[in-house]
């Protein structure tokens, strides 16, 4: 299993491979992303309190949850980093931060967009919205220490550290914001509790998850190619790389 | 169309979701490529000059 | 005793330090890293004493890489690096106390120790007053207060005055004459009469 | 001197330590003095109407502890990183987490405990009534370890980098958020009269997970530190 893993890990493979990757998941993406867009702004029947403004549900809930799966996802590649001292679960992990982040942000904007018709404020300390922004710190964290060590390969390790504690962290976090938000405000109607979601509703909620999903692997490829490029600039597998391009 | 437009009276709220979200995901794929070819572009000069100088000495 | 380094390769950065780098010291032996700074000498005896792993290869120490035997090895090594490991609260005799129990080594007289290495009277004055010199002696003498078979010394001469290289190099000829080993580095020349040196270049 | 037993040996690790803390005595007073000043900083602010700062007087002793804990982080291992007894841990023949523990019982010992003492003074000043004290410091001793212990392992992180003080902070204080919101609860808790049992749990069980998790946590990011 190890041979395997060292293989399959080694950058020149996964350059190649994410390469001929990324087209199809493009193409898989657009499909769903449109299915998600028509599904939630025209099929889908308006919701009989919120009106049309409930169908931001349709970018806020996927994007939360991305926020939250992409960073699991980081804790698993620090852990393999860790063990294994795998140099593509490396930049996997620090390939992902970024993308992390950018879906924590655009779930609390547009949770606050969506929470301002429901309690007139664009902010009420909401649980969810406020575990969402700590998550968002923890991601600013990640990004930060890496920047700040220049030397990649303790980086990364730090890194993978500090994501670990993070994702022991982050159930408490969330539960210590759900007692602290029921302690003082009672239970209002929260973002937490999703209203029970008519079939035609939910559909396009889930394609638009998938959707978002693969968006992430384009991303992640992406961002960890061009990390492997930045790491190994005189490694032998990028100079047939690059003279295949120069032939094109 | 109009009315499909106007959202129900939250035009602004969800339009600026979408917008957003549209902004956010366009920019977490062109950033990264334009970064992978700057950095294509840079290791493409490295090789070069470790070439130059291997045949000097 | 027999340490070998196989195939030990280190990035930094793009740069790679060394590759492929092999070497073997038998007891009774001394190996000389030379080369100029930033050449890698420190990171390939921070590789050899376990503190950092190596991007490839591994350390070998009697016939055991030192990452399943890490306990042990680091009981029969002494580290001296180009920062003394000295605590300037305490004064030079708790210093050698703690370094003492640091390693659960036997208790020895520690003015002897201190005379030895030429800090005669100063047992009770806290290292903050020392000069660099003097600091760095007081560094050496882990060598006598661990009885370890491999010394491993990075720059070792550092901040030193004649006596003081004088008094290492006696160290070193006394350390190898009962079969030592030592691992050391330094970026001017050495002459270790009537010793086998082998020298490592980067 | 007598054969030094091995418990001798963990004995005299204590007593060097804790001789260590003794002779930086004056330094222990740099956290309770900036405790008393963020306390000051609130009612001066804030206006000084009895009624208003005892609600909020939970809130600014958590906050002025956990922020004077969170300055006296920088530096746990910042002197052995410096002059190189970093490696020597490492490379001892006990045990890191050994090491790391008598060490942290030592920071403990010298700039947390007195922020404690000192709580009920700060605390009567605010005007606290004294049995809600009693739960002030008992949640005060249950999560203190925890941010020391957490914050500890951040600032193991960053000891690579020279200048670590914001970025520090950045990185512990989104993990200082559930210590904070259980502690004040729990005070405020007996504040409102009712029993403080189940936030003081919570801080018990959190102290216990990070007692358990946080060494090994410290010890790897010990050896990241050492082999720059």
């Amino acid at each position: 299993m190890m041979k395997w893993l060292h293989t399959m890990a080694s950058s020149a493979w996964f350059y190649r491979f994410s390469g001929k990757m990324i087209p199809w998941l493009m193409g898989i993406f657009g499909v769903l992303f449109l299915v998600g867009l028509y599904g939630g702004l025209v099929a889908a029947p308006a919701d009989y309190q919120q009106g049309d403004a409930f169908r931001i549900i349709y970018i806020h809930v996927p994007a939360a949850w991305m926020s939250l799966f992409i960073y699991i996802v980081m804790a698993v590649y620090g852990f393999i980093a860790l063990v294994w001292r795998i140099k593509l679960a490396e930049v996997l992990l620090i390939s992902s931060a970024p993308i992390g982040a950018a879906f924590t942000f655009l779930a609390l904007v547009t949770g606050s967009l969506w929470g301002k018709p429901m309690w007139g404020t664009w902010w009420s300390w909401d649980a969810r919205l406020t575990s969402e922004l700590l998550l968002l710190f923890l991601y600013w964290g990640v990004i930060g220490l890496y920047a700040a060590i220049e030397d990649k390969r303790t980086a990364s390790r730090a890194v993978s550290i500090l994501t670990l504690i993070g994702v022991v962290n982050i159930p408490i976090i969330h539960y210590s914001v759900e007692w602290w938000n029921t302690l003082h405000q009672g239970s209002s109607v929260t973002l937490t509790d999703k209203p029970s979601m008519a079939t035609e509703m939910l559909i396009p909620l889930l394609v638009m998850a998938t959707a978002f999903k693969v968006y992430y692997a384009i991303s992640l490829l992406i961002r960890t190619r061009a990390e492997l490029v930045e790491r190994e600039p005189n490694s032998k597998w990028l100079k047939q790389v690059i003279e295949e391009n120069n032939h094109e | 169309m109009s009315e499909f437009l106007y959202m129900g009276g939250y035009a602004f709220h969800v339009w600026t979701s979408y917008a957003l979200a549209f902004v956010v995901l366009l920019i977490n794929i062109l950033g990264p490529s334009l970064r992978h070819k700057k950095k294509l572009q840079r290791a493409c000069d490295i090789q070069q000059l470790n070439e130059i100088q291997s045949n000097d000495t | 005793m027999i340490l070998q380094a196989k195939n030990i390769t280190c990035l930094r950065g793009h740069r790679q330090l060394f590759t492929d780098l092999s070497f073997t010291v038998n007891s009774g032996e001394v190996l000389l890293v030379e080369g100029e700074n930033g050449s890698g000498k420190s990171t390939l005896l921070r590789i050899v004493s376990g503190l950092r792993r190596p991007d490839a290869g591994e350390v070998v120490w009697n016939e055991q890489a030192i990452t399943a035997i890490a306990a042990d090895y680091s009981q029969q090594m002494v580290w001296v690096s180009h920062r003394n490991g000295i605590n300037d609260s305490l004064t030079a005799k708790e210093n050698i106390q703690l370094s003492i129990s640091l390693s659960k080594s036997a208790v020895l007289n520690i003015n002897q120790i201190l005379e030895r290495v030429g800090l005669k009277g100063y047992a009770n004055t806290p290292v903050r007053q020392f000069s660099a010199g003097m600091k760095r002696r007081l560094a050496l003498s882990r060598l006598l207060t661990q009885q370890a078979s491999l010394w491993i010394l990075d720059e070792p001469q550092g901040a030193l005055d004649k006596a003081g290289i004088e008094l290492l190099d006696n160290l070193i000829t006394e350390h190898v004459a009962n079969n030592g080993m030592v691992i050391m580095s330094s970026h001017h020349d050495v002459q270790f009469n009537n010793l086998t040196v082998k020298t490592c270049r980067l | 001197m007598n054969k030094m037993t091995p418990f001798h040996d963990v004995y005299s690790l204590i007593s060097s330590e804790f001789l260590v803390a003794f002779r930086h005595r004056y330094e222990a007073l740099n956290p309770l003095l900036f405790f008393v000043l963020v306390c000051l900083l609130f009612p001066l602010g804030i206006g000084p109407s009895p009624q208003l700062l005892n609600t909020i007087a939970p809130g600014i002793i958590w906050a002025a502890a956990l922020l004077a804990i969170l300055m006296s982080l920088s530096n746990v291992f910042r002197t052995e990183y410096d002059d190189g007894r970093l490696e020597l841990m490492v490379l001892a023949n006990h045990s890191l987490v050994l090491l790391t523990t008598i060490k942290l019982l030592a920071h403990w010992c010298l700039n947390v405990l007195p922020l404690i003492l000192l709580s009920p003074i700060i605390a009567s000043a605010l005007g606290m009534s004294f049995d809600v004290q009693i739960t002030l410091i008992l949640s005060l001793l249950l999560g203190t370890p925890v941010l020391l212990l957490v914050g500890t392992t951040v600032s193991t992180l960053t000891l690579v980098i020279p200048q670590n003080g914001m970025l520090l902070a950045l990185l512990v204080l989104p993990l200082y958020v559930p210590v904070l919101i259980f502690g004040t609860s729990a005070v405020n808790a007996t504040a409102a009269g009712m029993s403080a049992a189940g936030p003081l749990y919570v801080l018990a069980a959190l102290c216990v997970l990070s007692l358990t998790l946080s060494p090994f946590a410290i010890v790897s990011a010990i050896k990241i530190g050492v082999s720059q």
